[in-house]
């Protein structure tokens, strides 16, 4: 049987989230394929619903990449991101799953090295942790 | 909904007495809906008390304004103008809304017009009774969704006291007892169970009892980063 | 109406053909729901491919389009401008990064990169089924005045840089003192409130006794540092201590201030927030060079934790010390100190040597500028962000470092930070140009992907308008919460607070991003 | 021995049970106190010293237990949950143990609107049956509710009341039970004129096996008037007076002596009900009678432990 492949979707805010995405893939840098990069405009605009539906739909973790905090292009978007993503991770910690499954990151356009890294960190701990309940992947 | 009613006209007209020019201020949340400071009440008691000031021979200038939720700072700024330049203001909300005025304007006066009751549910038109006494630590879930806190004059925990007859409160003949209440519900839930369950002593450290309350969302506050103008930190 | 949607595949990207089987691609494309067109180009950036891309999409009647090809800054200008003249809405239009998503990343799993590229062309087709059409809109603005607040250094740089671009441009200066700038000047006037949005403010100025509204297109803040205001323990303990500009006045104008001179950072060195850019390094050693050039016999020491001079400038830490002017630098541990019962001597921790040394008073100087206390006025007036150290916070450094989060409304100077004249005068120049090129066009666009309130779901809880950067979302008449569009910037951090989940943003809608993840989770990669 | 007390002794020697009330004066006087205990003494097993009831201010019940024990006669010390939060109602037990008070009974109280401080803040903070498990976890394991071990805990004897004739009357014998597994020893039952009613009780108490868990006495009262009848049936809350006993006493030539004969009946037919462990007799404001109708009920001489 060929080894699960772990289910990772990061929402990505279009200003410096992406970008710092596209230069890694610029740069040449490789990652694991199980990422599944979703856009939105600004980390602002993730809903903590987003991220647990898509838990819910079979992703083993999601992050949150937006710009660096003191540089957000919408100027306190990425702010309210992380406080979304705190807020989910401190609902998964009372339904008692790990909360380290959502993370969110912050990145400069120029940080090449921003999503390869947090989709290796992301997929370590997808790896380690498993689906959610332990099922079987759909 | 926070429940509250009117304090006697003549109580009000004696507050306001000594004072020029009087704000009245009312709200459109709750003590609108329970009949108490909504538009149609401020209009009326300004009219009111208008009437009462001919009557008595005083000089009196009245008049009444409303905003859409008087515990918030934002609404309250909308008559901002008109309460600095009244001598005092009447609060036609429950005691938040005149408490927010007050913090806000610490050298004005506010005087609150309604006397704040209850966190209580309409029964039928005109009458509204008391269902939580905001302790903090629900359990309902346990009580058919009863809440004998609120609903029990004595509080009980482990069933109704000796006084219960008829189903009725003995403090009030009027008032159904909690616990006979309570009773039905789980008898029909087929959960009576419960109540011959020995339920201990209550930790009341999260109501009033443990001091005053403040909840908070760390997620939804603002940071100081996001905060602008005068509300930046500095 | 039932979708109709054409998919392009690009295979520009060099990789592609190689790594992605296109023809198991253009089949998965074909075989989905509404796809009326699959189409291979060579390159979709090339303009007459485009055309025949265009061409399709008319034939075909297409209403929407997914196209896999790179990143959307790359191509989207000329693409979205070809498929508006199919009649085809810019927001009908999915594109796909497949080459910076899923070629590069995973060129050495392509029977992965396979399936991901699949999986996206599924995700987007199914994104694309739930697009609608968006209209950009745009207004007049009302004038072109630039409302420049502060008539110094940087102040006046941005009403000439500003005129330069044809905007009236209106100074509002808190003192009465003369001045030479274009346009209009306003002496003894400070802003008090604003209402409207970048391209059409509406000022409320007090001008000596009088209230007056002006429209304004844009607004320069200038309001520079706080220059009388010295705080701290230094200030406190040497009454006679003067700030760096008082120094610099009296050496143009020939006097000799009292031996020895010492110019020290800031008033408060075990301060929590010194900042080394909170120092006008830059004027500070040129002033003591000047002093030190003009009478020689004159000591001067300049007591610093940290020290940064702009660009070129930095020759002049050798030429002061050719001079003969003496540095000492300290750390926390050991700020110099005064003892307020012997004003005449400091002492300071050298850190470089770890000697205590005692600096004898003539002159003491503070080369720090603390921030504007105006600032807070302003900053509320227009509801724009301050620093924690009192000044305007500018917007992202991708929106230029001379922006404020509010589009519109610049700021350049010491109104920032504290900043020598030379880099206050550069700054209040750009901050001119950015706010004459804002008003050229006359008009504001806006639109698109803006946030929008269904009014029946809303409480007017004012969560919307507290959290928004941009004062877009208000409480209109009938009370409930209204999204002022010409501010909206389309981040959609409302849309992600609402209580009630009662604002959409559109092109973003909740069921729009989550479509999109569900079926990018559905593929096996 | 949970406590030692002289009522604990007369339990468990399995004879039939009396006590009887005295009502502490709206005074400062302990005359009264002073004079009913010498009245009563060998009359009854122990004494009810009421805790401000009918919320109506009293000579407090822990200091009248003190006057009377002066007297010898032993005291049964009401504690409601009315006015003392659970810091006072630890450190009263504290107070009357070492006074020697050895029963309690605990209560949730009567509601203050009923008394002659209707503006009060009505406490609240325990229930009786919170009440009977916080005193019964202090005497058995030495524990304070709030976790702190106390080195010479209360050993007192623990009383509770049951009203049979308050609703939901088919939970009645359930909140018996619960009092029971709270740590009651003994319970008092209201007063009882619908003699049916109770014995239906009964039933279900015994069905339940509490007669074996809790000594049940059953309440009565000694009723002065046929517009006492009335009262008690119309205005006491959770009381049930049958119309053919306020009948027997509208109709009786001289109504008090009708009423003490009422009572003595009612004993003689309780002291032949299965469960039931003895009497607890009520002569509110009439203490003077409670000497007549112990011995004409049969009752004398009371037992006594060396």
């Amino acid at each position: 049987m060929a080894e699960k492949k772990p289910k990772i979707v990061a929402f990505c805010c279009e200003r410096h989230g992406t970008d710092a995405a596209v230069l890694s893939a610029r740069t040449g840098k490789q990652y694991d394929a199980s990422v599944r990069l979703v856009q939105v405009p600004c980390t602002g605009r993730v809903d903590g619903m987003h991220i647990l539906q898509a838990l819910e739909d079979g992703a083993d973790a999601v992050f949150v990449l937006g710009c660096l905090e003191k540089n957000c292009y919408y100027d306190t978007g990425s702010i309210e991101g992380r406080k979304r993503v705190g807020y989910v991770k401190q609902m998964l910690a009372e339904v008692g799953i790990e909360k380290e499954r959502v993370e969110m990151f912050n990145a400069a356009s120029t940080n090449a090295w921003a999503f390869p890294e947090a989709v290796g960190k992301m997929v370590e701990v997808a790896k380690k942790l498993g689906p959610i309940g332990g099922g079987e992947r759909p | 909904m926070i429940v509250a009613k009117r304090k006697p006209l003549n109580e009000i007209a004696e507050m306001l007495a000594p004072y020029k020019k009087v704000t009245v201020v009312g709200c459109r949340s709750c003590v609108a809906i329970c009949l108490a400071g909504g538009e149609k009440e401020v209009k009326m008691l300004v009219s009111a008390l208008k009437l009462k000031a001919k009557k008595d021979g005083r000089k009196q200038q009245f008049e009444g304004f409303v905003v859409e939720r008087q515990c918030e700072k934002e609404w309250v700024s909308e008559v901002e103008e008109k309460i600095l330049d009244s001598n005092v203001t009447l609060s036609m909300a429950c005691s938040l809304g005149a408490q927010t005025i007050g913090d806000m304007y610490p050298k004005h006066l506010t005087f609150p017009g309604l006397n704040t009751g209850i966190f209580g549910v309409p029964e039928e038109q005109g009458v509204w009774s008391e269902k939580c006494v905001g302790c903090g630590n629900c359990i309902i879930h346990t009580t058919g969704g009863i809440c004998p806190i609120a609903r029990c004059a004595k509080s009980m925990l482990n069933g109704p006291c000796g006084g219960s007859a008829n189903r009725k409160c003995e403090v009030n003949l009027e008032v159904d007892c909690a616990w006979a209440a309570i009773y039905d519900r789980l008898k029909l839930q087929n959960r009576l169970d419960l109540i011959e369950q020995l339920t201990p002593a209550k930790d009341w450290s999260t109501s009033h009892a443990g001091g005053r309350r403040t909840y908070v969302r760390e997620d939804a506050k603002l940071t100081p980063h996001q905060k602008k103008g005068k509300g930046a930190v500095l | 109406m039932k979708a109709k949607v054409q998919v392009v595949l690009c295979k520009c990207c060099t990789e592609m053909p190689t790594l992605l089987d296109l023809e198991k691609l253009a089949k998965v494309a074909a075989d989905s729901d509404n796809v009326l067109s699959v189409l291979s180009v060579d390159a979709v950036c090339d303009g007459r491919q485009l055309a025949q891309v265009v061409n399709d999409a008319k034939d075909k009647e297409t209403d929407r389009a997914v196209v896999l090809a790179c990143h959307k800054k790359d191509i989207s200008p000329s693409l979205l401008k070809a498929y508006k003249r199919a009649g085809i809405n810019e927001f009908m239009v999915e594109l796909v990064n497949i080459r910076e998503e899923v070629v590069l990343p995973h060129l050495e799993e392509p029977e992965r990169a396979q399936a991901k590229a699949e999986s996206k062309l599924k995700a987007a087709l199914a994104r694309a089924r739930l697009l609608a059409p968006q209209e950009r809109q745009s207004e007049l603005m009302r004038t072109r005045n630039v409302v420049v607040i502060g008539a110094g250094i940087s102040g006046q740089a941005a009403a000439r840089e500003a005129a330069k671009s044809g905007a009236h441009t209106i100074l509002i200066e808190k003192t009465g003192k003369s001045l030479k700038a274009p346009g209009i000047i306003m002496p003894n006037s400070t802003l008090v409130a604003s209402e409207g949005y970048g391209g059409n403010f509406k000022l409320k100025i007090r001008a000596g006794e009088k209230l007056e509204v002006l429209e304004a297109a844009a607004v320069v803040i200038a309001t520079g540092g706080g220059w009388t205001q010295l705080k701290g323990p230094l200030a406190k303990a040497v009454k006679d201590a003067i700030p760096l500009y008082r120094l610099h006045e009296q050496v143009k104008a020939g006097t000799v201030p009292k031996d020895p001179i010492v110019i020290v950072d800031t008033p408060d060195p075990a301060g929590k927030t010194l900042r080394v850019q909170d120092f006008a390094w830059d004027d500070a050693l040129e002033t003591a060079m000047e002093l030190k050039k003009k009478h020689p016999e004159s000591q001067v020491w300049i007591v610093f934790q940290e020290m940064r001079a702009f660009g070129l400038s930095e020759l002049a830490y050798k030429e002061a010390a050719d001079l003969g002017i003496r540095f000492v630098r300290y750390d926390k541990a050991g700020p110099p100190k005064v003892d307020p019962k012997n004003p005449t001597s400091m002492a300071v921790k050298d850190f470089s040597q770890g000697e205590l040394i005692n600096l004898e008073l003539g002159t003491l100087v503070f080369a720090s500028i603390p921030a504007n206390p105006d600032n807070e006025g302003i900053a509320e007036a227009l509801r724009i962000p301050m620093t924690p150290e009192g000044g305007v916070r500018r917007g992202s450094i991708q929106r230029w470092p001379v922006t404020t989060p509010r589009p519109g409304v610049f700021v350049c100077g010491s109104a920032l930070f504290p900043k020598s004249h030379e880099v206050a005068e550069r700054e209040g120049e750009a901050a001119g140009s950015m706010a004459g090129q804002f008003v050229k066009p006359g008009t504001i666009e806006f639109g698109g992907v803006v946030a929008e309130v269904e009014q029946e779901k809303c409480s007017a809880c004012l969560t919307c308008v507290r959290t928004c950067p941009y004062e877009a979302p208000f409480i209109g008449k009938a009370g409930k919460a209204e999204i002022r569009i010409q501010g909206c910037q389309g981040c959609g951090m409302c849309v992600g607070i609402c209580p009630s989940k009662a604002i959409e943003l559109h092109h973003y809608t909740d069921e729009q991003i989550m479509t999109e993840a569900r079926t990018l989770l559905g593929g096996d990669f | 021995m949970k406590a030692g007390s002289n009522l604990e002794k007369v339990f468990d020697s399995g004879q039939f049970t009396v006590t009887a009330e005295i009502g502490p004066p709206q005074s400062a006087n302990p005359e009264p106190l002073t004079h009913h205990a010498k009245m009563l003494r060998g009359y009854a097993d122990a004494f009810n010293l009421t805790d401000n009831q009918t919320a109506v201010v009293r000579l407090s019940s822990i200091a009248s237990a003190a006057i009377i024990m002066r007297e010898g006669v032993e005291p049964v010390i009401q504690m409601t949950c009315r006015d003392r939060n659970r810091i006072a109602l630890q450190s009263d037990l504290f107070g009357a143990a070492a006074l020697g008070v050895k029963n309690v009974l605990c209560l949730t109280g009567d509601h203050h609107v009923f008394g002659n401080e209707k503006a009060a803040k009505g406490v609240f903070d325990f229930d009786s049956i919170v009440e009977l498990q916080v005193f019964n976890n202090l005497r058995t394991s030495g524990k304070q509710l709030g976790g702190e071990q106390i080195k010479d805990p209360p050993k007192m004897y623990l009383g509770c009341a049951e009203n049979p004739f308050a609703t939901p009357y088919e939970w009645r014998a359930a909140r018996l039970a619960k009092k029971a597994a709270a740590g009651a020893d003994f319970c008092q039952t209201q007063a009882i004129f619908d003699m049916n009613m109770f014995e239906k009780w009964m039933d279900e108490v015994r069905s339940r096996g509490l007669d074996k868990k809790v000594h049940i006495l059953a309440g009565v009262i000694p009723m002065k008037s046929a517009g006492a009848a009335r009262y008690m049936k119309n205005k006491v809350p959770g009381m049930i007076v049958p119309n053919d006993i306020v009948d027997r006493m509208k109709n009786a030539k001289d109504q008090k002596e009708e009423g003490i004969k009422l009572c003595i009946e009612q004993i003689e037919v309780l002291k032949n009900m299965k469960g039931v462990h003895g009497v607890h007799i009520m002569a509110v404001a009439w203490e003077e009678m409670v000497p007549r109708i112990v011995k004409e009920a049969g009752l004398l001489p009371r037992p006594s432990f060396p």
